[in-house]
C-alpha cells in the first residue's frame, strides 16, 4: 500500500521497439463507410433474396413448352369451349383431369387431320400412350388442394388460373404460394360467383363499389355455407 | 511522428511534408499527479483538452468536469424499444397475423410471452449501451495522431497524459507546455498530423 | 353457360362443336392454328412404364416434402381414352377373396387410379362383414398381402436349374416348350406324376385337378400346408365317420368353452368369430342390443392366445391334459360312453366344475370348441357335448367337409416323401407352399425334392424350395389373377386381379391349365367356365358381374351335413410323463413363414409378446426358473435328435410345463427382409408328433439374445412393478389408466366400472369447444379388443407408416401410429394372469400438450377438435413428444422409406429433403397412399383421425351440398377391427354412435383427471364376467 | 505454494490485497501481455493438438449426424431428448459463471472478480457456443431450424412464441451476444495495450483492428464505465433468467420430475455452482501455467470456493425440496418418478449426482482444504460431473418412465452420444487455449483500478478518503459538498513552480 512495498518495474516497461504501425487516415472514413454499408446490406440481400425466391418471382409467369402447341385463346376464348368439357372431372373430385386423347379426336378426327403440330395426339390415338404434358400449376406435394371443393362453392377458374381464354401459351399468373392461398381463405367473400359463372372467366360481379361488391359475396357465403375463418385457416384444411 | 517539446527549444521535424500542429501531449507518471493537474487545467479555463491514462481514474471526472453522459437515456429508449417491440411482435405474429389454436389456451396472453419480452428488453438496451458507448466515443478510430508518438505508446501501460488541443482558446505554444511541466510533466511533446 | 350442377355429357357438347366446326369464323380462326408455337420445337413424348399402367396423373403427389424451382417439372399424362366409369383422382374398390391354408375370407381392396393400395374386409362377405353392409374386416394378414403384392424381391423371372444345381434365367417361352415335350410324352398316363399343393378351397382349382387327372390318370395330387386343421377332421372322423366342419355363431352363445382352440384369432373364420363374440360382449351394457347380458368364455388351453387373453375363465394346461379335462366336462354334461375318472388338479377340477355348470344351465345357447391340436377322441368328447348341451343346430352348425376322403397333410406329405425315397416320382409339381422349409424335419424332405429328376415349382417367391426345384415359375399374386374361393361356412366367392401382373407372374389355376395340355389358359376364363354352372340367372354374364360386384355367390354355404354320432369308446387318458411339452404355434409376423418377407407383418408386435421381427421360446416363470434362465437367455432344445438353440421369452401366464415355440422364422431363402431372422423351429416338428411333442432336453446355454420388443414393463425391477401396478391396477381391480369391473358389479351399479374417479375442476372456461362444424370424437372399447392388431396394420397401409426395421425397432424407435398397450395383471408367476389390451393413439387432446411446446407451430388445433400435424412445417426438435403423456407420437430418426429396414441409417450426401425422391424404389411408392403426405427424415407423426378419410367424405358430401352422418366416415382402424371396438364420429351429432358411447357409464378418459388433457378418444372400462365373483356373490 | 501469500483472511479490519507479488502497473502489464506475447509454449502445442483433434472428431460426428439423421444418437421413444439436450443444458449451465462474476459481482463492487473475470468470461461465450450449438443440431430437419426466427415469409407463418424452446433461442441468443459485448467491450482497452506493446506489425494491425483506436482518454472512460454499468445491470437479470428459461422447458411440461416450480431458482443456482467449478478447473492449471498466481490469488480460489460451497447447498436444498413436494403432492405420478430416480434403472446416475453436488462441496467448509489447490480442483471436477450426471437424470429418467408404462423404455448412448460429448470439451477447450494464446487473459485495466496506487491521494482539501468505494461509481451522481472551486486555484500564480 505503500510505495515502498511495490517493486518499480518501469525500466523494464518501456517499450522495446520503436516502430509503430499507423492506421491511415481514410480508414476513419472507410469504417463508419463499411458500418452503413453492412447495415445497409443487411436489409438489402435478406429483402432481395426474400423477393428473389418468393414465389411470385419463381412461379408467376411459368410458362413450360408443350408438346402439343396447344392454344386456350383459342379453344376457351374464340370457340368457347367450356373448361369442364376438357377438364371433366373438376367438380367430382380433388383432381382437375386432363382431357383424355379422346376428348381431342372428338373434334380433331375430323379438323386439322393432317397438322404436323397434332403428331403427338394421333400418335397417341393410335398407339393408345398419353400425351405427356408439362404441369403449369403445381403445387407443394404436401397440400391437398381439391378443386371440387372450390369449384362447388363459388370459386371460379380465373381466381388461380388468370384469364387462361386469352392464353396461347398457359402461363402461371398467381404465386400459388401459402401466404396467397390464405389470403382468399382469410376472405373468401370476395371471390365468390354464382355457380352458373365458375367457368366465366370474364365475370364481373353485379356490383358498382367495394362495399356493394362486399355485402354481394357475404351472401354468397352464406348461402354456399361456407366455414368460417378458423376452420379455413386450419392447418388440416390443407395439410394432411 | 511526434516530436519532444523540450522547454528550451521547439525542434521541428524533417517530415517531407509540412506537419500541422494540433496538440501537445505531456506525460505523468503517477494518478496525484495528473488528477491535481487535471484539476488545475480545468480551472485555469482550458476547454480543449483530455487526459488519457491506461485505467479509469477515480475523481477524474469531478476534476476535469466531465458532464454526465447521456447514455443512461440511450440504453432506457433502447430498452422501452426492445419491450414495445417485443410485446407487438408476440401480439402481432401469433394472436393478429396468423392466430392458432394451442392447447385450448387464448390465443394470446401476456404471462407466456413475458419471456420474449424480457429478452427481447434486454438485448435492445444492451446493444444500445454498447454501441451508443461507442458511437458517442466515435470509435472506432483507428487513426489517431495521437499514436504518433512513442511516449504514448505507455498509455495503456503505466503513464498518464494531459493532451491539449491548439484549437484551445488557452492554448498557448510556449506558456502551455511550460504550465504542464509545472504541474509535474516528465515530458511534453508536440503532436502534429 | 351450363349450370355446374347439371353435368352435360360430351356428347352434348360435341354435337354443339360438329356445328362449329363448319362455322366460317372457326375456319377462319383455325388457320393460325397454334400461334406462338414453333412446329419443330414439339417433342414427342416420352412415358415411363408404370405410368402407363397406373393411367393417369398423380404419381408423384404425396411423395416426399419439398422440391425447387419452386417445384422440379413435372408431367401429366392423361389417359388415351378413358376408362368408363372411372374418375382420376377417385379411388375405386373392388371386391375380391384371398386365401389363408385353404380357407378364404372377403376382401375389399381400394385402387387409386389402378394401383390397389389397402385392403379392407368386404362388408358384403359373410365371412368379412362386422357391421353387416356397412362395415368389413381383413386381419393383418390379408390386409398386409397388399405389401407383399408390391414386394420388390418377389420372383420376377422364370428360373431353370441344371443338373448340377447351376441357376439360370428363363423365360415362360422356354418353359412351356420344355412342358408340352415333356408331358405331352406323359400324356394319358401319368405315371411318376405327383403334384404337391398348398391347400386350396377354390372351385377352379378343384376343376383344374379334375382336368389334370383326367389326362394323367396316375398322377398323384398331394395338399400339404404345415399349420392345417386337420385335428378337426380327424375328430370329426372319430365322431361321426366321416369329416365334417363345425361352423360356430358365437352371436348366440351365452357360455363359450374352448378347449385349445383359438377362436378368436388363428381360426380360419375369426374375424367372423370375433365379430359375433364382441356382439356378446357390448350387450353387458344396460343400453346394449340384449341389455344386461354377457357370455362367458371358457378357454382352457396350452399356450397363451388371444382367446385365452380375453378368457372369463383360462385354464393353463399342457397338451397332455387337453383329454382328460375334456373327459371330465364331458361326463359331467352326461355325455354317454364318459365315466368322470380322470383325476384333476385342484385348478383344473375348479375350472371344468364351473364350465359344466354353466353349459348345462345355457343348454343350446353354450358351445363347446376343440382346437386343431387336440387329439381326435378330445374332437370326439366335443362334438358330443355340444349334442348334449343341444348346441348342434343353434350355437354349431355341422357342414359338409370340401374332399372329405383326402388324407391328413401330415400323412400326405409323408406318403409323397416316401414314394419319392423309393424313386416311385419322377415328375414333381409343387403349386405355392414352402415344403422344403416347412415339412417335418424327419421327412428331410428338401433332399427328397433334389433327387426327383423333374421338379417344377410354382411360388411368389424364390425361395427355399424353388432353390432346390430344377425349374421355378413365378405366381402371380392374388390382387394379380382370377381365381375364386370359399370360406368357412363355404360361401364362395370370386378373386379378381386389380393390376396386371406386375413381375409377369401366371395363377394356380393356369399353370394347371398348361399341365394338362388344355386349350384354355387364361385365368379369367377358366374362372368363367367353373362358375357357368354355378349361377342360376338366364344371363350368366349379368349374374357374374354381380357376383364380382358383391364379391359373394349368396347361400353359396356348405350343406349342413347330416351325420349321426358313432358309439365312441374314450380310452382313459395316458398319464403325463415328466419334461417339457414343447407345442408348436402359427406366428403372430408370418404365419407359418410364408410372410417372412413382408415388413409390415414383422414390425407388427405380436399381441401378447410383442416380440418384433424374430420368434422366441415361451417359457413359463417357473420353468424358467426351474432352468436358471430369463428372458434373452438362450437354451437348447432336442427333439428326436434335432437340437435347436433358441432365445428365452417369460410370458406371464405360459402354462407350466410347455414351451410355446412359434412356427415361420429361421428363413434362409425368403428376401432381404425375412432373411436370417429369429429361429427356426421346424427343425424339431416330426411329421408323427405336429403340435406338441416332449422335449427329449432343454439345457441352459452360455449364449444370451437380445430380443426385440415394443413393451418390456412386465419385466422390471420393483420399482417400476410397483408404479405400474398402481397405474393398471391390481387384479381384478381397476387402476388408474385401466378402469374395469366384473360384469355382477357393473350390472348391480353401472357406476363401478370408473369407481373412485375423479373429476377434475377447470379453472377457467375453456376458450374454444373445438366443435365446428363437427366435433370428431371416437371411443375404444377396452371390453371388446383382443388385440389382434388388424388395426395396426389398417393404419400403417392407409397412413404410409414406414418399415423401421429390426435394429431400429430395438432401439425402440417403432412407428405404429397406434400400438396395442398389453398389460398383464397378476404376479410374474401367476397361471392365470389377467390381460387387458389398451390400443393407444393420438387421443386428440382439447388441451393438447403437444401444442404449446413446439416452437414452429407444427403442431395446433383444428376447429373440429383434431389435433393437427404438419410434417411440412415440423423442423423435428421431439418436444411434443416429450410432452404427450401418451407418449403417441413418432419420430423419423432416418429417413425410413428411402431405405432397406435391414440397414438403416445409411448417409446421404445430397439435399435433404431430396432424399424421398431420389431413393424410395418406384415400385414400393405405388403402395403409397397418395392422399397422405409421405414422410420425411426430421418430421414427428402420429395419428390423424384418418383426416384424409374425413375430407375426402366431407367434401364430396359437401359437393352435393350435404353434411356427414354418422357412419360415413370411418376411420382405417374402425374399418378394420373385427369387433367394433373402435368407433369414430361426430360428438355434435347427438344421435351418432360415439357420441351415445361416450355417455355410456363406462366411458372415461386415460389421464384426464390427472392432467386435464380432455381427450376426444375415450375408453370403454373392460368388464369380465367371471364364474367366481358370481357364485361369490351368490353365496 | 508454500511461498504463496495467504490473502484468504476475512477478518475486516485488514484489506487483503488482490495483486500480490509487488507488482505495480507495468509489472502487471507484463505479467498478463506476457501470456500473449512470449512464445507459444510446448505444454500449450500439446493442449491444443488434443483439443483440436477432439474438435475434429465433433465435425466429423456433425457431418455423419447431417448425412445421416438424427437416429445417429441414441434417443428413441419415450426418450426423444437425450445427450444432445443434456450437452446443452450442462454447457449453458457452466456459461453461467462468467457473467455472474462480470455483472453481479461487480454490482456487488466485489473488487476480487478483476483477477478472474475476463477468462470466466471467455468461458462463458465458449460454453455458450458449445451449448447453442447442440440445439441447432439436434432438430431433426436442422437446414430449417431458421424457422425458430420470426422472419417474413411466403406462408405467413411465424414462431409460436408459447413454446419454452423459442423462448430459449431467445433466452440464449440474448445472452450470447450480451456475454460477448461485455467480454469484448471489456476487451478493447487491453487489446489497445497488446497493441501499443506489440512489434510485430501482424499484431499491431490486428490488435489495433480490435481496439478499436482506444487511447485511453477519460472523457471515453467516463462514457466506457457508464456502458460497463448498465450492461452489468442488464446482464444481472439477463443471467438469472437464461437458466431460469432454459429450467421452463422442463417446468412447464407436465412430466413428472420436469413438471415443478422449484426449477429456475435449483437451476441457476446449479448452474452457477457448475460455472464456477469450472471456473476453477481452468484457473487453477492456467495459474500455474501463465504465472498468474499473483492475480490469482489464494484469495480468489478461496471466494470461488465458499460460492460455490452456497449454491451447492442451495442445490441440495433444490433435490431434497424435489422430493419433499413429490411426497407431499400425494400425486402417484410424482412420487413414482422421485422413486424411480433413486431406485429405477437409472440409479448410479442418481448416487453419482448426488455423491459429486451434495457431498463432495461439503469439504469446502475447512479453509485449510480451501487452500489445498488440487482438493479444490478435485472438487471442482466432481462438481461438474455431477452437474452433468444431474441433467442426465433430470431428462432421461423423467422421459423413460412416464404416465403410461406401456410406453417405458431405457434410454442408451451410442457411440456418437458419447464422441459429441467429448467433441463439445474439444470445441470448448480449443477456443479457450486460442483465447489464452492471443487475448489478455486478465483483465489488466480493471485489475490496475483496484491496485493501491491506483487511487488518488490528494493532499487537497475535502477529498473524500473512501477506500472502499466502487471506482466506476459515478461519483457526478453523488452530492457535490465540497465544491473544488471554492477558494482554492491550484493554477495561481504562487503555485506553479518558476522555471529553473
Amino acid at each position: 500500500m505503500s510505495e515502498g512495498t511495490t517493486k518499480t518495474r518501469a525500466e523494464a516497461a518501456t517499450p522495446p521497439a520503436p516502430s509503430r504501425h499507423l492506421f491511415p487516415r481514410w480508414l476513419n472514413y472507410l469504417l463508419p463507410a463499411l458500418a452503413l454499408a453492412a447495415l445497409g446490406g443487411g436489409v438489402y440481400v435478406p429483402v432481395l433474396f426474400g423477393f428473389g425466391a418468393s414465389p411470385k418471382t419463381l412461379a408467376v409467369g411459368y410458362q413450360p413448352t408443350q408438346p402439343v402447341p396447344y392454344s386456350h385463346a383459342l379453344h376457351a376464348g374464340k370457340l368457347k369451349i367450356d373448361c369442364r368439357y376438357c377438364h371433366t372431372t373438376v367438380e367430382k373430385t380433388g383432381f382437375a383431369a386432363l382431357p383424355a386423347t379422346q376428348t381431342c379426336m372428338n373434334c380433331h378426327a375430323r379438323i386439322k387431320t393432317e397438322s404436323p403440330a397434332l403428331k403427338p395426339v394421333f400418335d397417341s390415338w393410335s398407339t393408345g400412350m398419353p400425351v405427356t404434358w408439362v404441369k403449369v400449376h403445381n403445387l407443394a406435394q404436401y397440400v391437398y388442394f381439391n378443386h371440387s371443393a372450390h369449384v362447388t362453392h363459388g370459386v371460379g377458374c380465373v381466381s388461380c388460373h388468370g384469364r387462361v381464354d386469352r392464353m396461347d401459351v398457359v402461363t402461371q399468373v398467381q404465386p400459388l404460394s401459402m401466404g396467397w392461398c390464405l389470403e382468399c381463405h382469410r376472405n373468401p367473400e370476395l371471390n365468390l360467383r354464382p355457380r352458373d359463372q365458375i367457368t366465366n372467366l370474364g365475370w364481373t360481379p353485379p356490383a358498382q363499389t367495394d362495399a356493394e361488391r362486399l355485402a354481394y359475396g357475404l351472401d354468397l357465403k352464406k348461402q354456399y355455407g361456407i366455414r368460417d375463418v378458423t376452420y379455413l385457416t386450419s392447418c388440416y384444411t390443407c395439410h394432411r | 511522428m511526434s516530436t519532444l517539446l523540450e522547454d528550451e527549444e521547439i525542434r521541428l521535424t524533417t517530415a517531407e511534408e509540412t506537419p500541422e500542429l494540433i496538440a501537445v501531449l505531456s506525460e505523468f507518471t503517477t494518478v496525484d499527479q495528473v488528477i491535481t493537474a487535471a484539476r488545475r487545467l480545468r480551472i485555469a479555463g482550458f476547454t480543449r483538452w483530455d487526459t488519457h491514462s491506461p485505467f479509469p481514474l477515480h475523481g477524474i471526472d469531478r476534476a476535469m468536469g466531465i458532464r454526465p453522459t447521456i447514455l443512461p437515456w440511450l440504453v432506457l429508449g433502447g430498452g422501452l424499444f426492445g419491450l414495445f417491440g417485443a410485446l407487438w411482435l408476440t401480439w402481432y405474429t401469433n394472436a393478429h397475423d396468423y392466430p392458432f389454436l394451442i392447447s385450448g389456451k387464448p390465443v394470446w396472453s401476456l404471462p407466456a410471452n413475458i419471456p420474449i419480452i424480457f429478452e427481447c428488453t434486454i438485448l435492445c438496451a444492451s446493444l444500445t449501451a454498447v454501441f451508443g458507448m461507442l458511437g458517442l466515443n466515435r470509435l472506432p478510430l483507428l487513426y489517431n495522431p495521437l499514436f504518433k508518438s512513442e511516449r504514448f505508446r505507455r498509455v495503456t501501460n503505466d503513464r498518464f497524459f494531459i493532451v491539449i488541443d491548439v484549437s484551445d482558446p488557452k492554448f498557448d505554444l510556449r506558456q502551455t507546455p511550460r504550465l504542464l511541466r509545472s504541474l509535474g510533466a516528465v515530458a511534453v511533446e508536440k503532436v502534429e498530423d | 353457360m351450363p349450370s355446374i350442377n347439371h353435368h352435360v355429357t360430351g356428347i352434348e357438347y360435341w354435337r354443339s362443336l360438329e356445328q362449329l366446326a363448319d362455322a366460317p369464323e372457326v375456319l377462319d380462326a383455325l388457320d393460325k392454328e397454334f400461334p406462338g408455337y414453333e412446329a419443330d420445337t414439339i417433342a414427342s413424348s416420352s412415358r415411363r412404364g408404370f405410368l402407363k399402367l397406373m393411367g393417369a396423373s398423380l404419381a408423384l403427389a404425396g411423395i416426399g416434402l419439398t422440391g425447387c424451382r419452386r417445384w422440379p417439372e413435372e408431367h401429366l399424362a392423361p389417359y388415351s381414352s378413358n376408362p368408363r366409369g372411372r374418375i382420376p383422382g377417385v379411388p375405386e374398390q373392388y371386391a375380391t377373396m384371398w386365401e389363408l391354408g385353404g380357407v378364404a375370407s372377403g376382401l375389399l381392396v381400394t385402387s387409386y387410379d389402378g394401383r390397389p393400395i389397402k385392403i379392407e374386409g368386404n362388408p358384403t362377405h359373410p365371412s368379412s362383414w362386422t357391421v353387416k353392409g356397412k362395415i368389413g374386416s381383413a386381419d393383418g394378414f390379408a390386409q398386409a398381402s397388399l405389401l407383399e403384392m408390391y414386394d420388390p424381391q418377389r420372383s420376377a423371372k422364370v428360373v431353370a436349374r441344371t443338373k448340377t444345381g447351376e441357376k439360370r434365367d428363363s423365360t415362360w417361352k422356354a418353359f412351356e416348350s420344355f412342358a408340352s415335350k415333356h408331358f405331352g410324352e406323359q400324356k394319358a398316363d401319368g405315371s411318376g406324376f405327383a403334384i404337391l399343393s398348398e391347400s386350396s378351397s377354390s372351385l377352379s382349382v378343384a376343376d383344374q385337378k379334375k382336368r389334370l387327372l383326367a389326362a394323367f390318370p396316375k398322377a398323384q395330387w398331394f395338399e400339404y400346408e404345415p399349420l392345417t386343421r386337420d385335428g378337426e377332421r380327424d375328430g370329426a372322423k372319430t365322431a361321426f365317420g366321416r369329416p365334417v366342419r363345425p361352423v360356430l355363431h358365437l352371436d348366440k352363445a351365452a357360455i363359450v368353452v374352448t378347449l385349445d382352440a383359438d377362436l378368436l384369432s388363428t381360426h380360419p373364420a375369426h374375424v367372423r368369430y370375433a365379430a359375433d363374440w364382441s356382439a356378446r360382449r357390448r350387450s353387458a351394457d344396460p343400453s346394449g342390443e340384449k341389455p344386461g347380458e354377457m357370455s362367458r368364455v371358457y378357454v382352457a388351453e396350452c399356450g397363451f392366445s388371444i382367446t385365452g387373453s380375453v378368457a372369463d375363465e383360462r385354464l393353463p394346461i399342457d397338451p397332455s391334459r387337453i383329454y382328460p379335462v375334456a373327459k371330465s366336462l364331458a361326463a359331467r354334461l352326461g355325455v354317454t360312453g364318459v365315466t368322470s375318472d380322470e383325476h384333476l388338479s385342484e385348478m383344473e377340477e375348479k375350472w371344468v366344475a364351473s364350465a359344466a355348470a354353466d353349459l348345462k344351465q345355457a343348454g343350446s345357447a353354450g358351445v363347446v370348441a376343440v382346437g386343431p391340436a387336440a387329439p381326435p377322441h378330445a374332437h370326439a368328447l366335443g362334438y358330443a357335448m355340444n349334442q348334449a348341451i343341444g348346441a348342434v343346430g343353434n350355437t354349431v352348425m355341422l357342414v359338409e367337409e370340401q374332399e372329405a376322403d383326402r388324407p391328413s397333410h401330415f400323412q400326405a406329405i409323408a406318403d409323397l416323401a416316401g414314394q419319392i425315397t423309393s424313386g416311385k416320382i419322377t415328375t414333381l409339381l409343387i403349386i405355392g407352399g414352402n415344403p422344403a422349409y416347412d415339412a417335418p424335419a424327419d421327412l428331410a424332405f428338401a433332399k427328397a425334392i433334389e433327387s426327383v429328376p423333374v421338379t417344377v415349382r410354382l411360388g411368389l417367391y424364390e425361395d427355399e424350395t424353388s432353390a432346390v426345384c430344377k425349374w421355378h415359375l413365378p405366381r402371380a399374386h392374388y390382387l394379380e389373377s382370377w381365381g375364386d374361393a370359399r370360406s368357412w361356412d363355404g360361401t364362395a366367392g370370386i378373386v379378381q386381379p386389380l393390376i396386371l401382373p406386375l413381375y409377369g407372374g401366371k395363377s394356380a389355376i393356369e399353370i394347371l391349365a398348361i399341365f394338362s395340355g388344355e386349350s384354355e389358359t387364361a385365368g379369367e376364363q377358366i374362372v368363367r367356365r367353373t362358375w357357368k354352372p354355378l349361377l342360376k340367372g338366364d344371363d350368366f354374364d349379368l349374374e357374374f358381374r354381380r357376383v364380382l360386384e358383391a364379391g359373394v355367390l349368396e347361400g353359396s354355404e356348405f350343406p349342413a351335413a347330416k351325420v349321426e354320432p358313432r358309439a365312441v369308446s374314450y380310452p382313459a387318458a395316458e398319464p403325463r410323463r415328466p419334461g417339457l411339452y414343447i407345442r408348436f404355434e402359427p406366428d403372430a409376423h408370418t404365419y407359418d413363414g410364408r410372410f417372412a418377407n413382408n415388413g409390415w407383418l414383422q414390425e407388427t408386435p405380436d399381441p401378447l409378446t410383442k416380440l418384433l421381427w424374430e420368434n422366441a421360446a415361451n417359457f413359463s416363470k417357473k420353468d424358467a426358473d426351474a432352468l436358471g434362465v430369463t428372458t434373452d437367455d438362450v437354451v437348447s432344445i432336442s427333439v428326436n435328435g434335432a437340437t435347436l438353440p433358441v432365445a428365452v421369452y417369460v410370458l406371464v401366464g405360459q402354462p407350466v410345463g410347455v414351451i410355446g415355440l412359434s412356427l415361420g422364422y429361421g428363413r434362409t431363402v425368403s428376401g432381404n427382409i425375412g432373411n436370417d431372422l429369429g429361429f427356426n423351429t421346424y427343425l424339431l416338428r416330426t411329421s408323427n408328433a405336429p403340435y406338441s411333442i416332449l422335449a427329449a432336453e432343454v439345457r441352459k446355454t452360455s449364449e444370451s439374445h437380445e430380443l426385440v420388443m415394443t413393451q418390456n414393463h412386465h419385466l422390471i425391477d420393483s420399482v417400476g412393478a410397483a408404479g405400474r401396478d398402481k397405474r393398471i391396477g391390481e387384479k381384478y381391480e381397476s387402476g388408474k389408466i385401466i378402469h374395469e369391473a366384473s360384469f355382477a358389479a357393473y350390472k348391480a351399479n353401472p357406476g363401478a366400472a370408473l369407481g373412485g374417479r375423479t373429476v377434475g375442476l377447470q379453472l377457467f372456461d375453456p376458450p374454444n369447444q373445438f366443435n365446428s362444424p363437427h366435433a370428431w370424437g371416437m371411443t375404444i372399447d377396452l371390453n371388446t379388443c383382443i388385440g389382434c392388431n388388424a388395426c395396426a396394420v389398417a393404419c400403417q397401409a392407409e397412413n404410409n407408416i414406414p418399415i423401421v426395421g429390426k435394429q431400429q425397432c430395438r432401439k425402440h424407435r417403432e412407428m405404429n401410429w397406434i400400438r396395442i398397450d398389453r398389460y398383464f395383471k397378476g404376479a410374474p408367476d401367476d397361471p392365470r394372469p389377467e390381460v387387458i389390451y389398451q390400443p393407444m393413439a393420438c387421443q386428440h387432446c382439447e388441451n393438447a400438450p403437444c401444442e404449446q411446446v413446439c416452437p414452429v407451430g407444427a403442431t395446433m388445433h383444428d376447429s373440429e377438435g383434431l389435433n393437427t400435424m404438419v410434417y411440412n412445417r415440423c423442423i423435428g426438435t421431439r418436444y411434443c413428444s416429450n410432452n404427450c403423456p401418451y407418449k403417441v407420437r413418432r419420430f423419423n430418426y432416418f429417413d425410413y422409406h428411402s431405405q432397406d429396414p435391414r440397414h438403416t441409417g445409411m448417409p446421404w450426401n445430397n439435399l435433404p429433403d431430396n432424399q424421398q425422391m431420389e431413393t424410395v424404389d418406384k415400385i414400393k411408392r405405388m403402395v403409397f397412399n397418395p392422399e397422405v403426405t409421405v414422410r420425411m427424415r426430421g418430421v414427428m407423426e402420429k395419428c390423424t383421425y384418418c383426416v384424409q378419410r374425413i375430407h375426402r367424405t366431407a367434401t364430396a358430401k359437401r359437393a352435393e351440398g350435404k353434411d356427414v352422418e354418422d357412419g360415413d366416415i370411418i376411420t382405417a382402424c374402425q374399418q378394420a377391427c373385427p369387433t367394433q371396438a373402435i368407433v369414430f364420429g361426430n360428438l355434435n351429432d347427438a344421435d351418432a354412435e360415439v357420441t351415445k358411447l361416450q355417455k355410456n357409464p363406462r366411458a372415461y378418459a386415460v389421464l384426464d383427471a390427472t392432467l386435464d388433457t380432455r381427450p376426444r378418444t375415450r375408453y370403454l372400462a373392460k368388464i369380465r364376467n367371471p364364474a367366481a365373483t358370481e357364485t361369490a356373490k351368490e353365496a | 505454494m508454500a511461498d504463496e501469500i495467504d490473502n484468504t483472511s476475512d477478518d475486516p479490519r485488514e484489506k487483503a490485497p488482490l495483486v500480490t507479488g509487488g507488482l505495480d502497473y507495468a509489472g502487471v502489464t507484463d505479467t498478463v501481455c506476457n501470456i500473449a506475447e512470449r512464445k507459444t509454449t510446448l505444454a500449450w502445442k500439446i493442449a491444443f493438438l488434443i483439443a483440436i483433434s477432439w474438435l475434429g472428431i465433433l465435425g466429423a460426428c456433425i457431418g455423419y449426424l447431417m448425412t445421416t439423421g438424427v437416429g445417429v444418437w441414441g434417443n428413441n421413444q419415450p426418450a426423444s431428448w437425450g445427450f444432445p439436450i443434456v450437452n446443452f443444458v450442462f454447457w449453458v449451465g457452466i456459461g453461467h459463471a462468467g457473467t455472474l462474476i462480470s455483472a453481479i459481482l461487480f454490482l456487488f463492487r466485489q473488487n476480487w472478480r478483476t483477477g478472474i473475470n475476463r477468462f470466466a468470461e471467455a468461458m462463458t461465450i465458449f460454453a455458450v457456443i458449445c451449448a447453442a450449438m447442440f440445439p441447432g443440431i439436434h432438430v431433426g430437419r436442422p437446414w430449417l431450424a431458421y424457422w425458430l426466427f420470426p422472419l417474413p415469409n411466403q406462408m405467413t407463418m411465424w414462431p409460436q412464441f408459447r413454446s419454452p424452446l423459442l423462448w430459449d433461442v431467445f433466452a440464449v441468443g440474448t445472452y450470447g451476444t450480451v456475454s460477448f459485448l461485455f467480454w469484448y467491450v471489456g476487451m478493447v482497452p487491453d487489446l489497445a495495450t497488446l497493441r501499443d506493446r506489440s512489434t510485430s506489425k501482424i499484431k499491431q494491425i490486428a490488435y489495433g483492428i480490435f481496439a478499436l483506436g482506444w487511447t485511453g482518454s477519460n472523457r471515453h472512460w467516463h462514457r466506457f464505465e457508464r456502458a460497463y454499468l448498465l450492461l452489468a445491470a442488464l446482464a444481472t437479470p439477463l443471467v438469472l433468467s437464461v437458466h431460469s428459461v432454459v429450467s421452463f422447458d422442463f417446468a412447464t411440461s407436465q412430466l413428472p420430475g420436469w413438471h415443478t416450480t422449484v426449477f429456475p431458482p435449483y437451476f441457476v443456482a446449479g448452474a452457477v455452482y457448475g460455472g464456477f467449478a469450472m471456473v476453477l478447473v481452468l484457473a487453477i492449471p492456467a495459474r500455474e501455467l501463465f504465472g498468474l498466481k499473483d492475480l490469482i490469488t489464494q484469495r480468489h480460489i478461496d471466494n470461488m470456493c465458499k460460492i460455490m460451497l452456497a449454491t451447492g447447498l442451495i442445490v441440495v436444498y433444490a433435490y431434497a425440496d424435489e422430493f419433499f413436494t413429490a411426497w407431499y403432492s400425494v400425486n402417484h405420478y410424482e412420487r413414482f418418478a422421485f422413486m424411480n430416480r433413486v431406485w429405477g434403472p437409472y440409479w448410479w446416475g442418481w448416487f453419482t449426482m448426488t455423491f459429486c453436488n451434495a457431498i463432495a462441496p461439503q469439504f469446502l467448509w475447512f479453509p485449510k482444504l480451501r487452500r489445498k489447490l488440487w482438493v479444490v480442483f478435485t472438487i471442482a471436477v466432481l462438481a461438474n460431473v455431477g452437474m452433468w450426471f444431474e441433467r442426465f437424470e433430470i431428462i432421461v429418467t423423467s422421459l423413460t418412465r412416464d404416465f403410461l408404462p406401456s410406453s417405458w423404455w431405457m434410454f442408451k448412448p451410442t457411440i456418437i452420444d458419447l464422441l459429441m460429448l467429448a467433441g463439445s470439451f474439444g470445441l470448448f477447450f480449443t477456443l479457450f487455449l486460442l483465447f489464452c494464446r492471443f487475448l489478455p487473459v486478465v483483465a489488466m485495466a480493471e485489475v490496475k483500478t483496484v491496485m493501491p496506487h491506483s487511487h488518488a491521494h490528494p493532499e487537497e482539501p475535502g477529498h473524500r478518503r473512501d477506500e472502499h468505494r466502487s471506482d466506476y461509481w459515478p461519483d457526478e451522481h453523488r452530492p457535490d459538498t465540497d465544491d473544488d472551486d471554492s477558494g482554492y486555484d491550484p493554477i495561481a500564480p504562487q503555485a506553479v513552480p518558476a522555471p529553473a
